[in-house]
């Protein structure tokens, strides 16, 4: 199956069903990002009730480090531009050019995550532990939820290249990319929620 | 076209419903799942009522005792309760919007799976001799690793946390269905009302689930992570807890009640020959309701200590919600009033609704009085409200249910007399149960109490409530009989089986084949099937010509990936590393499988289309 | 209004039929209660005026349009009715308002903060697995499962807990407030009446959450001064000197008598003799305190499951010490 | 919205008119937002309360113009989306008052 004709003219048969299909995908994506919304509503709220108890552990003001957070800021940002493009180059039918806004995507990300993993590495350090307080806990439990979005976004992005490769851009595949480059983008909202609320709020006190 | 399709994978016998993602199957899984752990719960109630049969009793301990009310309300709420509205959902709703299926079968099977191996693995706690015990609720710090340091509470985390996902991905499913999957010419307010409040169901589901994850998730990392969420000595706040508990915990209530509306509004309508009476209203009241629903959770907090400007804004937008189910009682009176009514068990199940609901929705408004609530919080007149709603509504609102769409569902009809049985004792035993219980509450005794002591007039009022308890369980007997000589019986049900059916579900066979409608329905108005009947037509307009129809194709792995997470849940309880990456492993390998092998499905050519329906 | 009079005092008559003057909340003793009890005979009033309403119409319904017989006429079809839709819109929203005026009315009123009030009695509250302390912070005395209260005075209680979440009852003065860990709640209560009334705790605390009752005891001014006294006054110790060693050492290592060993961890001891009950449930009307504290001490678990307190077999107690201690502290009473 | 992928011709025509200008034009709004909170906070110079303000501002401004622009929510056929956003909106609203006012330690 070569990548360009399927999505253009040659559709399988019953071309509406194979489009439902498509329209349910992102539908329902939707409605778990809603869902996904209160999921870290709800974290957030918990850190904020919690962000001051920090016992005998650092405090916010003690920890973070603002250069290090901009930097992963500015990562995750360039990143959901990249799949920005990923998805105007889908729309165009452009599948190589595609394939390289998806890769410098997860590229990114992987930046961003590496960055994350040495961020809580050095707290761990500074004896801010899981156990060290109620802010510890918290801080860990937000960002960590985070970081595995992030994480999962990565693998399942890679995993869709691999597809794109083998099966082209199709009508199963372009929903698929489309709810991907979604959910990367919901990761880089939260995200400005993260470094807003929990770190240069925590570095104001 | 055909040369498309590829050879059908059909399984046979047990395999079959293992690899289902036929939502008329998956409703009946739901059904059989649902009722086991309805017994299951009922069981733990009448032991309950045992012990409480008389002062200072000892027939089960104290420890025992705070098992059974934990499981109890814990398997009632997750794996009864809701699961049986699930199998309505799933039996009913694509059939009422003309649908051949929901818009994810493969999600609606995981779904499925999940709840199924929380709730096991919620259940293995009694053979693991590790029970949970701090109560449906699990306040903190009871519940926290301080004061709960056995594996009890892990099993109610690890269960509802699995349970949840199931539910989650359900509320998701419905949703998209109804949204995109509605049969032409079937707008939004033309839907029954059951569809209704199935679809502010999922909703709320959907926005309310994810709030019981992160909790669970915060009580899992306090009790296997040292976390310190809810660790007072260590910053953390119990008083967190019930605020996130509560914020999922008072949705839930209409998570539950809303499709019990649904039902009632179905029945009475179907049996009184009338149309819905103020059919935009009742949706109005339904959305109303919901949205009212996300903003009272404190006024299950009253006595914590919020202050006055709290508990003062919780009453009064608690008792603004009694104006739209006040709107819901009179207009299904109104419906009733005027109208031909016909009692059927089904009928009589959803009459009875309407009074006993409204006596549990007054005390509910008599809760809202904050001051007043500090004497009923915590006392048995808590215990008598909440049952009023869920089992005088809720349980009400299922039985009509099944003995309404039970034809539908099996092709079979239930048998009337043994019906009206089981509504008979059902409810009388209802009323005795849980009628004394408000003035057990008054006369001060508090509620989760594994005995009392003699001289405090609690006596025959226990007494009472213990008979009652009897005479339900003989009802549930009934029942299951009644389901037991039914399936006995040959295939009778007719496509219109109560003959004044009105939703598009009436006009396909009892039981419906597999792709439900051979041409999907034109729809032309509210009612759809009654407005075709009064023009004296025998049959919808279809909205396509007859053709193949496309099915998705069946599947194991989400039952592979439900084992998976039920393993990972073991492992992250008993600190085995290895099992809790090696279960998801198992589930993430089972996803990867399906991103990457395309589900073509097959179809069902026009020539095969008749197989096995029985007219 | 007029028609809600009768009905009112119907249901007060007919709540007011049941149920113990020093338990019921339907019989209340204090100014507290006094007002939750009206708030609940409004509220109560105005839906059992709903419930009938709602009954009369849904059984008219049910004989007038049943279906007969061979029935086969299609009823006509209505949509709705927007006056109709209207009446039980405003009605309700009426009723309500006259609820909830009186409940927010009531919600400041109950909340005030007598701690700074010099005239009002201060009593912290300390919920532990199954007991409960009171402290007196102005006398610096501390008692432990019967809180004793002047009459006529306003008390201000601050509550807490030293382990998991409890809640603070008595019925019949006033409602509950939960005890929660890591932070205080404050109420307040009135005694104007003298007596004995039950309290409970409310809120599931572990097996024996059932069993954690405890006594308020209501004496006029000065009586309680007595009893303040009494309280202040040296401890009484056994006078055999070989109960005494038994006693101090083993059961002073938790629990306190007088000044002895405060800031104990269990029930401090001071005037037992005198109490009601042993452990909260063992009433000394019922069978004599000695016999109770002997039940009580030789193995607590059997009476409150999941107590903290070991047993005498535990701790080592012989016969001879358990008789001694058991009616050493019998006879440890405080006249007031 | 996802029918564009099937009915891609004249979807797809629609998309080249309109080109990445406008995604840049988010991207360039998004990055001074971030900068703007960034050095409220560096300089250190305004006091917290008022940072407080320009912090959350500018987040709420940046959330809404990527799920208006990256998000697509700003196209057709988002009811439901928006919807689903806006009550979880809500939903969370609550919970965070409650996490700052109903919750002490």
């Amino acid at each position: 199956m070569s990548a360009h004709d399927h999505a253009d003219g040659h559709l399988p048969h019953e071309p509406e069903k194979a489009t439902l299909e498509g329209r349910n995908k992102v539908l329902g994506f939707w409605l778990f990002l809603g869902a996904e919304t209160v999921l870290f509503g709800t974290l957030f709220s918990a850190f904020l009730a919690l962000r001051h108890n920090t016992g005998d552990g650092p405090t916010s003001q003690e920890l973070f480090e603002l250069p290090m957070v901009f930097a992963a800021t500015m990562i995750l940002l360039f990143s959901s531009l990249m799949s920005v493009f990923a998805v105007q180059a889908m729309h165009k039918n452009k599948v190589k050019p595609m394939l390289g806004w998806l890769l410098v995507t997860i590229l990114l990300g992987l930046g961003f995550l590496g960055l994350e993993v040495y961020e809580f590495l050095n707290y761990i350090d500074e004896g801010h532990k899981m156990p060290t307080s109620a802010f510890s806990s918290s801080f860990y439990t937000l960002v960590g939820f985070h970081g595995a979005h992030v994480a999962f976004g990565i693998l399942w992005i890679g995993l869709l290249i691999l597809q794109v490769l083998k099966k082209g851009l199709t009508v199963v595949t372009a929903p698929k990319i489309y709810v991907s480059a979604i959910y990367w983008h919901f990761i880089d909202v939260v995200w400005v929620f993260i470094f807003t609320v929990v770190y240069l709020m925590g570095k104001v006190g | 076209m055909a040369a498309h399709a590829h050879k059908v994978k059909r399984y046979r016998g047990l395999m079959d419903w293992l690899t289902t993602v036929d939502h008329k199957k998956i409703g009946i899984l739901y059904l059989m799942a649902g009722g086991l752990f309805f017994l299951v719960g009922g069981l733990e109630a009448v032991m309950i009522r045992i012990q409480l049969i008389k002062p200072m009793n000892d027939f089960v301990g104290a420890d025992t005792f705070n098992e059974l009310i934990t499981m109890h309300g814990t398997t009632m709420i997750f794996l009864a309760a809701m699961p049986l509205l699930f199998a309505l959902m799933n039996a009913v709703i694509p059939l009422q919007i003309g649908a051949r299926d929901v818009a994810f079968p493969f999600l609606n099977s995981l779904g499925f799976w999940t709840f199924f191996f929380g709730g096991v693995l919620l259940n293995i706690s009694w053979f693991a001799g590790n029970v949970p015990d701090a109560g449906w609720t699990s306040y903190v710090p009871l519940a926290g690793p301080t004061y709960n340091s056995g594996h009890g509470v892990d099993y109610y985390v690890l269960g509802l946390q699995i349970a949840g996902i199931g539910t989650l991905l359900g509320g998701i499913n419905f949703m998209a269905t109804i949204i995109n999957m509605r049969a032409p010419g079937m707008s939004f307010m033309r839907m029954p009302m059951f569809t209704w409040t199935i679809f502010i169901t999922s909703a709320l589901i959907v926005f309310a689930f994810p709030v019981l994850t992160v909790g669970l998730v915060a009580l899992m990392f306090d009790r296997l992570f040292q976390a310190n969420f809810f660790e007072t000595a260590n910053g953390g706040s119990s008083v967190l807890w019930e605020h996130v508990f509560w914020v999922f915990g008072h949705p839930e209530v209409y998570i539950l009640i809303l499709p019990a509306f649904g039902i009632i509004s179905e029945v009475v309508s179907t049996f009184a020959r009338k149309r819905l009476f103020g059919y935009s209203s009742m949706v109005f009241a339904t959305v109303l309701i919901a949205f009212l629903g996300f903003m009272v959770w404190a006024h299950h907090m009253f006595t914590t200590g919020l202050g006055p400007v709290a508990n003062g804004l919780f009453s009064i937008a608690t008792m603004l919600i009694a104006v739209p189910t006040g709107v819901k009682i009179f207009n299904w009176l109104f419906t009733l009033w005027g109208g031909s009514i016909c009692f059927t068990a089904a009928s009589l199940f959803a009459i009875g609704f309407i009074p006993t609901f409204v006596m549990g929705g007054v005390t509910g408004v008599m809760l809202a009085v904050a001051p007043a609530d500090y004497q009923y919080h915590d006392s048995y007149f808590v215990v008598a409200h909440f049952h009023y709603v869920i089992v005088g509504g809720l349980v009400f609102g299922i039985f009509s249910g099944l003995h309404y769409w039970w034809p539908k569902m099996f092709g079979r009809m239930l048998n009337e007399g043994l019906g009206k049985l089981t509504f008979w004792t059902f409810f009388i035993g209802f009323h005795l149960t849980f009628f004394v219980q408000h003035f057990l509450g008054l006369l001060g005794m508090p509620r989760r109490v594994w005995t009392y002591l003699p001289n405090q007039d609690f006596d025959t009022m226990n007494l009472v409530s213990t008979i009652g308890a009897f005479l339900m369980g003989v009802g549930t007997i009934c029942f299951l009989i009644n389901v037991v000589v039914t399936s006995a019986k040959a295939r009778n049900a007719k496509a219109d089986a109560w003959e004044d059916g009105r939703s598009l579900e009436w006009t396909i066979p009892s039981p419906p084949p597999e792709y439900n409608f051979k041409q999907l329905p034109l729809v032309r108005g509210y009612d759809a099937w009654w407005k075709e009947k009064m023009e004296g037509k025998s049959a919808m307009t279809p909205a396509e010509p007859p053709g193949p129809i496309h099915m998705p194709s069946p599947s194991i792995l989400p039952f592979i990936m439900s084992v998976g997470l039920f393993i990972a849940g073991f492992g992250f309880m008993y600190d085995k590393l290895y099992l809790a990456i090696g279960g998801i492993a198992v589930t993430l390998i089972c996803m990867f499988f399906r991103s990457v092998f395309d589900d073509h499905g097959f179809h069902i050519e026009e020539d095969e289309q008749e197989k096995g329906v029985h007219a | 209004m007029k028609r809600l009079i009768p009905l009112l005092a119907g249901m007060a008559f007919l709540l007011s039929a049941c149920g113990r003057d020093d338990l019921s909340t339907l019989k209340p003793q204090g100014p507290v209660a006094e007002e939750q009890f009206n708030l609940m005979k409004l509220s109560i009033s105005i839906m059992t005026l709903v419930v009938v309403v709602v009954f009369a119409i849904c059984i008219y319904v049910l004989i007038r349009f049943r279906r007969r017989k061979g029935d086969n006429t299609i009823p006509k079809q209505v949509e709705g009715n927007h006056k109709l839709e209207i009446i039980w819109t405003v009605i309700p929203l009426i009723l309500l308002l006259i609820l909830g005026v009186p409940t927010i009315n009531t919600v400041f009123g109950l909340s005030k903060d007598y701690s700074k009030d010099k005239d009002a009695l201060q009593v912290k509250v300390t919920a532990h697995q199954y007991w409960w302390e009171f402290e007196y912070p102005e006398y610096g005395i501390v008692t432990a499962q019967e809180l004793v209260v002047p009459t006529g005075k306003k008390v201000s209680f601050e509550l807490a807990s030293a382990d998991v979440k409890h809640s603070f009852w008595i019925p019949s003065i006033g409602g509950k407030m939960d005890t929660n860990t890591g932070v205080t709640n404050r109420m307040y209560l009135e005694f104007p009446k003298e007596g004995i009334f039950r309290g409970k705790c409310a809120e599931l605390c572990g097996p024996s959450h059932s069993l954690m009752d405890f006594k308020a005891k209501a004496v006029d001014q000065a009586s309680f001064d007595r009893w303040v006294a009494a309280m202040k006054s040296p401890a009484v110790v056994p006078e055999d000197a070989k109960i005494k060693e038994a006693f101090e050492s083993k059961c002073l290592s938790c629990h306190a008598v007088g000044e002895t060993n405060s800031g104990a961890s269990a029930p401090n001891l001071t005037g037992v003799g005198s109490r009601e009950t042993i452990g909260g449930i063992l009433y000394n009307d019922e069978k004599p305190i000695e016999d109770n504290l002997k039940e009580w001490i030789t193995d607590p678990q059997s009476v409150k499951p999941g107590a903290t307190m070991p047993s005498a077999k535990d701790v080592g107690l012989t016969d001879e010490e358990l008789d001694g201690i058991s009616k050493y502290l019998a006879n440890y009473k405080i006249d007031y | 919205m996802s029918s564009n992928h099937s009915a891609a011709g004249e979807e797809a025509r629609r998309h080249k008119v309109e080109g990445p200008r406008k995604h840049i034009v988010a991207f360039v709004l998004s990055l001074a937002l971030t900068l703007i909170a960034f050095a409220a906070v560096a300089s250190g110079e305004i006091n917290s309360q008022f940072t407080y303000i320009i912090l959350i501002g500018m987040a709420l401004v940046q959330v809404f113009v990527q799920l208006a622009f990256w998000m697509h929510m700003k196209d057709r056929g988002h009811l439901f989306p928006i919807m689903g956003i806006i009550f979880g909106v809500i939903v969370v609203f609550t919970m965070v008052i409650m996490a700052s006012y109903w919750v002490w330690w």
